[in-house]
């Protein structure tokens, strides 16, 4: 008797999630609404804290599960009792489903008064994982940043764009940037402007002290709340000095604002099935948050990775882990 | 002509404007410096800070921001105890910093 | 420039049939703007706008000075839309941006408390017998013009464009705080990339000049400008937004506030006094114009007739850029041809020398 | 006068040149430095000077002369290998010229100019016979010269492996140094080539220059011999030349600068907070032997290694000194203890300090005036000291003490106090510090206390070396814990055989003296376990407030070097006096620490009292 189940999204979770099925003897079918499998991994330049290339991540992770079958250029479109039925019309049968469809990146527009799309050099840390992929990071007229400075908790911790929750790892994500961008313009000056620093995780904020210390990174604690541009196309911009209690004002060539993570805009989607239930911030709830982070209010329906919460990538990886002993538990007791 | 007012100067610290060499100057000289979180620490603690409006934490951050008015008069307060560097969960010099920012800014 | 995100704060307008308010001191610092509004509206796009005689000032200033209580605006406010309702008009457009913020905030009051415009209607009848409805659209004066920039542009006799060198003036535009910051949906392209003044200045021919502080306060915020202690505090405001224009050499700044047009051109006189600061061309200051002027002069208005030699900063060096015909001998004369007085010359327009038959009289 | 013209002449040869003009060099330059300093030493040194020079001072200053500047006793003490090595130098060479003194006088007739005493062997008749004496003479100069050449070989073995002659570093040198180092390394085996070439030609006999001589012509044969001989000599005078030209400008200048500092120091002249010409007899009398580099912790521990004495000296003498290197040292006094010399480094550390960052202070601290937040009535003053404020456990402790012998106690700065100075004092801010000092001095006669007690070691010197506190004692706690035990005014329990441990303050111990009283009040209430080095020799917690310039990583590798060594002892709680030694210890510490008085309050028999 073979069974089938199903994995939504082919980010890291569900691959991992996939790898692990095979090992338990499981073959699942990976659904992938775009074209390839990896996720937003397949942006990423390197990894905080340790700086790993994130190619190698995701070469390791496809080396694990490429007997897996993976359907890409398919979103699913509702989750049903029996299984899922897909964006071409066709349902799918399955005996449990792996909801990995992951988060969507806040889109800074959202943030006007920052000015991204509206200035030529206001970036995101997106744009900026991108022009670290292609190995060439400048202005828009190609001139070399001479001073860049970081927003932290841009779509993060904000009630005016609905996003209450702390995406997490954007904190470690603008210090690991501004560290790079440092190593490769050491002449230029890195301002990072946040609420707070999270640094929650294992070497991170071992890595921050080296921001500070050995990079110069200045931190100013303060929000940047207004950008406007110069006439040469930099960006003016303007915060308080908590710290200092003043406002503080300067110009800068590159401004990035480091972008949170909102709920994946299928969540609601699948919202729709009775026991899948969402999390005011959007986020599906699991079945509780201490025993049961994989599970749903139905009991073939499972969850890995950042469909639950902002994660970072060794979590999301381990819940595809978690996911796959919830599944093959499943699968035995019926 | 008098007005009855001048113009008012701007409250906000200009970073454009700020001459920042001597900050930069004393981050080469003492990187530790920059690894300040603002707890407070320093502050909260200090002897001088105790009997005077004398704020350590405020007045070397503006100094790291390259406003240097009245910083030297400032760190005059400071009786270079050490209690500030006992408590400093980053480590710093503290005393080292004032030391150093009367160094550089004596003549501001 | 791509600020598209102006569209997705759109506004309803409406397109004829328009009470008519006025504000307090326009009168006095730009006594032919308002003129010109009822003018180009009722003769140049053919519009149907009622001037009520009986209508007051929204006390708006004194409100936002604390000297006017919540109940008495509201009363007040109640009052202007009971003449809009007996006048038999629908569409209520105010020339002022904190009486337009006024009638705003109290719209929006009366709809999140519906018990305060019961007892302002209750205040209102016991004072006066009046009753009211609410406006069904409320609009600024700008947003009006805003609305015809089109049709204004279809007569456009002398299009913002430099006819020396035939390219686009450049053209600092100045919202009023009151009139999209307090209710950003409430005005054209929000408060972040505010659309109504730069809509008419790209419809006009011109170009619009984004600098660093644009969206900066003038610095008049009532309390600041009306004690004299707290002047320094008003101007160094202006002085900011000057400083950070200054590189775009912009050829004038229109604004659509009576505050602003006033601070933004009066300080530049004070700055120049105090400081020896002057700005744009050759220091002879920047023109700072009503958008109703820059639509009297875009339609061939006569500057004069539109009240422009009201200025502090000089505007003939703009009029000449537009290639505007104008009397240099008329400018002091009085619509009965008297004279009506010319301010000595002074730093920030220093080189525009005096008419000297003038001078004698 | 042609006579004697003719007699010099009759002792010359052109290589005698260069010697000469270097021996002229030499003392002028010496002179002119000794009659200078000397001059300009403030009147109040040169009355000491006038007052000890014809009492016992100066009879104890030429013993000192002998035992230190020739037979380097000090350096035995420290290094036996190291101390040979210079004895064998000095008082070899010293030898060489007095018995080369003697042997010329009596051999050589007429007017001797001084080189042909130097270069007796060139000079001496051949043909003469002196008898025994001359016999004699000859084989003691040769000894002498191969008590020399032990010396040279040491060494030269010492630059190339410091290591085996006990010394973990050698001192990195100047450039004048290394001129002057490199004459010297040949001065003597040149001399002995000269002289066994010439003792060979002339057929003069002694047991080593003699045979060596021999056998030399009898092997390249005597003209080979006679060419050499000239070349040796000459070089044998160019190299002294060059050594006695470098010397004033090189360490070598110690040699004679030692002898005026014992005089001086022996007439109690002392350097000072602010800089005198006495500085220069110390700072000029550092031979740069090195011994200071291995005791000192920032070199062991935290890889520090332009900071240490020799190299302050050496950059403050040639105009050189940084305010880093000036900065970076806890005066901690590991090193003062060891040097040979006696040279005062904390005091000369601490005025060039004062040199650099002392500016006038008048109307600083001006918001200390009048302030007085002080508690109590007592005659006896306790001085918690700013530190102390961060170690509540010892406030309290001293608190149960006081309480327990039934003492009335004045609180001078319980709630926060003023800053008793020395830390400003020793960022060389002598200025500033005076303005506290001035005020808490007038304080404590205010309170009209009699005694003055304070927990904390850095207050405690200042108290004693400044404030010039008339009529009012000054305690450590220490010491107060311990007179209130053995006046019987603290009941306690009985010891409990609790194994501790102790750590000096450098403040406390090589600062004040202070060494017995802490252990008294230990074996009291339990045992004593000492570290491996303890007392003079005791280790720095690294958290000295001398030290400026340090970052946390060094204080702290400095700090957890010491973790071991109380580890070693088999103690169960480490115990120290110092508030800031406590927290440093603490920091890497696995025991317990406990400050002196917290172990004495926990004992406190009849814990109501408590």
């Amino acid at each position: 008797m073979t069974k089938k189940v199903i994995i939504i999204g082919g980010g890291p979770a569900g691959m991992q999630t996939a790898a692990s099925l095979l090992d338990l003897g499981i073959k699942p079918v990976i659904i992938e609404k775009s074209d390839r499998i990896g996720g937003k991994l397949n942006d990423w330049h390197q990894l905080f804290p340790t700086f790993t290339p994130a190619h190698e991540v995701l070469a390791k992770l496809k080396g694990s599960m490429k007997d897996a079958r993976v359907i890409t250029g398919t979103a699913v479109e509702s989750i049903g009792k029996d299984g899922v039925s897909l964006s071409d019309g066709s349902t799918m049968e399955a005996d449990a489903v792996v909801v990995a469809s992951g988060f969507n990146l806040f889109r800074a527009e959202l943030k006007e008064e920052l000015g991204y799309t509206i200035y030529d050099n206001v970036y995101t840390t997106v744009d900026i994982e991108h022009m670290l992929n292609d190995g060439k990071v400048a202005m828009k007229d190609g001139r070399t940043p001479q001073r860049i400075a970081f927003l932290h908790c841009v779509g993060s911790r904000d009630e005016k764009v609905n996003q209450r929750h702390c995406s997490k790892v954007c904190c470690v994500t603008g210090v690991k940037q501004a560290m790079e961008l440092k190593a490769m313009f050491p002449q230029s000056e890195v301002y990072n402007f946040y609420m707070d620093i999270r640094m929650f995780g294992p070497g991170y904020e071992e890595m921050y002290r080296r921001a500070q210390e050995e990079f110069n990174i200045h931190f100013v604690r303060g929000r940047i709340s207004e950008a406007s541009e110069t006439i040469d196309r930099r960006v003016q911009i303007k915060a308080e000095d908590t710290l200092i209690g003043r406002p503080l004002k300067m110009t800068v060539d590159m401004l990035i604002l480091i972008v949170g993570m909102t709920a994946g805009e299928s969540n609601r989607r699948f919202a729709e099935t009775k026991g899948v239930e969402l999390q005011p911030s959007g986020f599906v709830a699991p079945a509780d948050s201490f025993t049961l982070n994989t599970c749903s209010g139905v009991p073939n329906i499972f969850y890995a990775g950042t469909v639950t919460a902002p994660k970072n990538l060794g979590e999301s990886i381990n819940e595809g882990v978690a996911a796959a002993q919830q599944v093959a538990r499943y699968l035995n007791r019926r | 002509m008098d007005f009855g007012f001048s113009i008012n100067r701007p409250r906000a610290v200009d970073l454009d404007k700020n001459d920042l060499s001597v900050s930069r100057k004393a981050l080469m000289e003492m990187p530790e410096w920059q690894a300040c979180i603002g707890c407070g620490g320093c502050t909260a603690t200090c002897t001088a800070g105790n009997l005077t409006q004398f704020n350590f934490r405020k007045v070397h951050t503006l100094v790291r921001r390259g406003d240097y008015q009245g910083a030297y008069e400032e760190m005059n307060k400071c009786m270079l105890c050490g209690k500030c560097r006992l408590v400093c969960p980053r480590g710093i010099n503290t005393r080292g910093v004032v030391m150093m920012i009367k160094r550089l800014l004596s003549e501001y | 420039m791509k600020r598209n995100s102006w569209q997705e704060y759109q506004k309803e307008i409406a397109d004829d049939d328009y009470y008519y308010v006025r504000s307090c001191i326009r009168q006095n610092f730009f006594p032919g703007s308002e003129k010109a509004f009822l003018d180009i509206l009722r003769n140049d796009v053919g519009k149907n706008i009622i001037e009520e005689p009986m209508h007051t000032s929204c006390t708006g200033i004194g409100y936002h000075s604390d000297i006017v209580p919540m109940e008495t605006i509201m009363t007040v406010v109640a009052r202007q839309f009971a003449l809009m309702t007996e006048a038999g008009f629908e569409n209520f457009t105010s020339s002022c941006i904190t009486s337009f913020g006024i009638y705003t905030e109290m719209l929006e009051t009366w709809h999140e408390f519906p018990e305060t415009e019961e007892r302002t209607r209750e205040y209102l009848y016991k004072a006066t017998g009046r009753e009211f409805n609410k406006p069904k659209n409320l609009a600024h004066t700008s947003d009006v013009m805003f609305k015809h920039r089109g049709a204004i542009a279809a007569k456009m006799k002398h299009p913002l464009v430099n006819v020396f060198t035939g390219r686009p003036l450049r053209v600092v535009e100045h919202i009023g705080c009151h009139y999209a910051k307090i209710f950003p949906k409430k005005g054209v392209g929000g408060s972040e990339f505010p659309y109504v003044l730069a809509g008419m200045i790209e419809s006009w021919g011109g170009e619009v000049v984004d600098y660093p502080e644009r969206r900066h306060c003038c610095g008049f915020g009532f309390r600041n400008y009306l004690v004299q202690a707290n002047r320094g505090f008003s101007v160094a405001n202006s002085h900011k937004k000057l400083e950070s224009m200054k590189p775009y050499k912009p050829d004038f700044i229109v604004t659509n506030c009576p505050g602003c047009s006033m601070f933004l051109d009066k300080w530049q006189y004070t700055i120049a006094e105090m400081e020896g600061d002057t700005y744009g061309q050759d220091g002879r200051g920047i023109p700072v114009l009503t958008y109703e002027e820059m639509a009297g002069l875009v339609l061939g208005y006569d500057p004069w007739a539109l009240g422009m030699q009201m200025h502090q900063v000089d505007v003939e060096p703009l009029l000449d850029k537009m290639g505007i015909a104008y009397d240099p001998a008329a400018k002091y004369l009085g619509p009965n041809g008297k004279f009506i007085g010319q301010p000595d010359p002074a730093a920030v327009n220093m080189n525009c020398t005096p008419t000297p038959i003038l001078r004698t009289l | 006068m042609e006579n004697i013209g003719t007699e010099i002449l009759h002792y010359y040869d052109h290589f005698v040149v260069p010697f000469t003009v270097g021996v002229i060099v030499l003392f002028t330059v010496v002179i002119y430095k000794y009659v200078r300093w000397f001059v300009k030493l403030p009147g109040a040194d040169k009355h000491l000077v006038r007052k000890g020079l014809f009492t016992r001072s100066t009879l104890g200053a030429c013993v000192e002369v002998v035992s230190e500047s020739l037979l380097h006793r000090k350096i035995f003490k420290v290094n036996p290998k190291l101390g040979y090595m210079h004895m064998s130098l000095a008082f070899g060479w010293f030898l060489l010229i007095a018995v080369g003194w003697v042997e010329a006088s009596m051999h050589l007739t007429g007017i001797v100019p001084l080189h042909a005493h130097v270069f007796y062997k060139f000079f001496a008749d051949p043909n003469a016979d002196y008898g025994v004496s001359g016999q004699v003479l000859a084989n003691v100069m040769d000894l002498l010269l191969l008590f020399v050449l032990s010396g040279v070989s040491l060494a030269w073995f010492k630059r190339m492996r410091s290591r085996a002659m006990g010394m973990k570093r050698a001192t990195k040198h100047t450039a004048g140094d290394r001129i002057a180092l490199f004459a010297l390394w040949f001065i003597f085996p040149v001399r002995l080539l000269a002289e066994s070439a010439t003792s060979g030609l002339k057929g003069m006999e002694s047991f080593l220059t003699g045979n060596i001589g021999h056998w030399m012509v009898s092997v390249f044969g005597v003209y080979n011999i006679e060419q050499f001989s000239g070349v040796m000599w000459w070089t044998y005078s160019v190299l002294l030349a060059v050594f006695f030209v470098s010397m004033p400008f090189s360490r070598y200048m110690h040699i004679f600068t030692e002898i005026p500092l014992i005089f001086l120091r022996r007439y109690r002249l002392r350097s000072t907070e602010r800089h005198k010409t006495y500085d220069h007899f110390q700072i000029e009398a550092c031979s740069r032997c090195g011994i200071c580099i291995d005791p000192c912790q920032l070199q062991a521990d935290a890889g520090i290694t332009n900071v240490q004495s020799v190299y302050f000296l050496r950059d403050r003498r040639y105009h050189k000194l940084s305010g880093a290197v000036a900065e970076n040292c806890f005066m901690c006094g590991r090193c003062e203890t060891k040097c040979p010399v006696g040279i005062e480094l904390n005091t000369l550390r601490l005025n060039s300090r004062t040199k650099m960052f002392d500016v006038p202070a008048d109307g600083r601290y001006a918001y200390v005036r009048g302030m007085d937040t002080s508690k109590g009535e007592g005659k006896v003053g306790f001085f918690a000291g700013c530190m102390t404020l961060l170690n509540p456990k010892t406030l309290r402790a001293m608190e149960a003490i006081f309480k327990a012998a039934g003492e009335d106690v004045w609180w001078a700065d319980k709630d926060g106090g003023v800053c008793c100075g020395r830390p400003l004092k020793l960022a060389g801010e002598v200025s500033a510090a005076a303005k506290m000092m001035e005020f808490n001095k007038s304080l404590f006669e205010k309170h009209n206390i009699t005694t003055l007690v304070t927990s904390c070691p850095i207050c405690l010197r200042v108290f004693r070396e400044e404030y010039d506190l008339k009529g009012i004692e000054i305690l450590h706690h220490s010491q107060y814990i311990l007179r209130l035990m053995e006046q019987g005014r603290l009941s306690m329990e009985e010891s409990d055989g609790r194994l501790f441990t102790y750590h000096d303050p450098c403040e406390l111990g090589r600062g004040s003296g202070i060494y017995d009283e802490p252990r008294a009040v230990i074996n009291a209430v339990g045992r004593l376990a000492e570290v491996s080095q303890n007392r003079e020799e005791a280790f720095c917690c690294g958290s000295g407030l001398a030290n400026i310039s340090i970052d946390d990583r060094g204080q702290n590798k400095i700090s957890a070097a010491l973790a071991d060594r109380f580890a070693e002892t088999g103690a169960e709680e480490v115990v120290t006096a110092c508030p800031l030694c406590k927290k440093a210890i603490a920091r890497n510490t696995p025991l317990p620490v406990a400050d002196i008085a917290e172990i004495v309050s926990a004992r406190l028999g009849g814990r109501q009292q408590a």
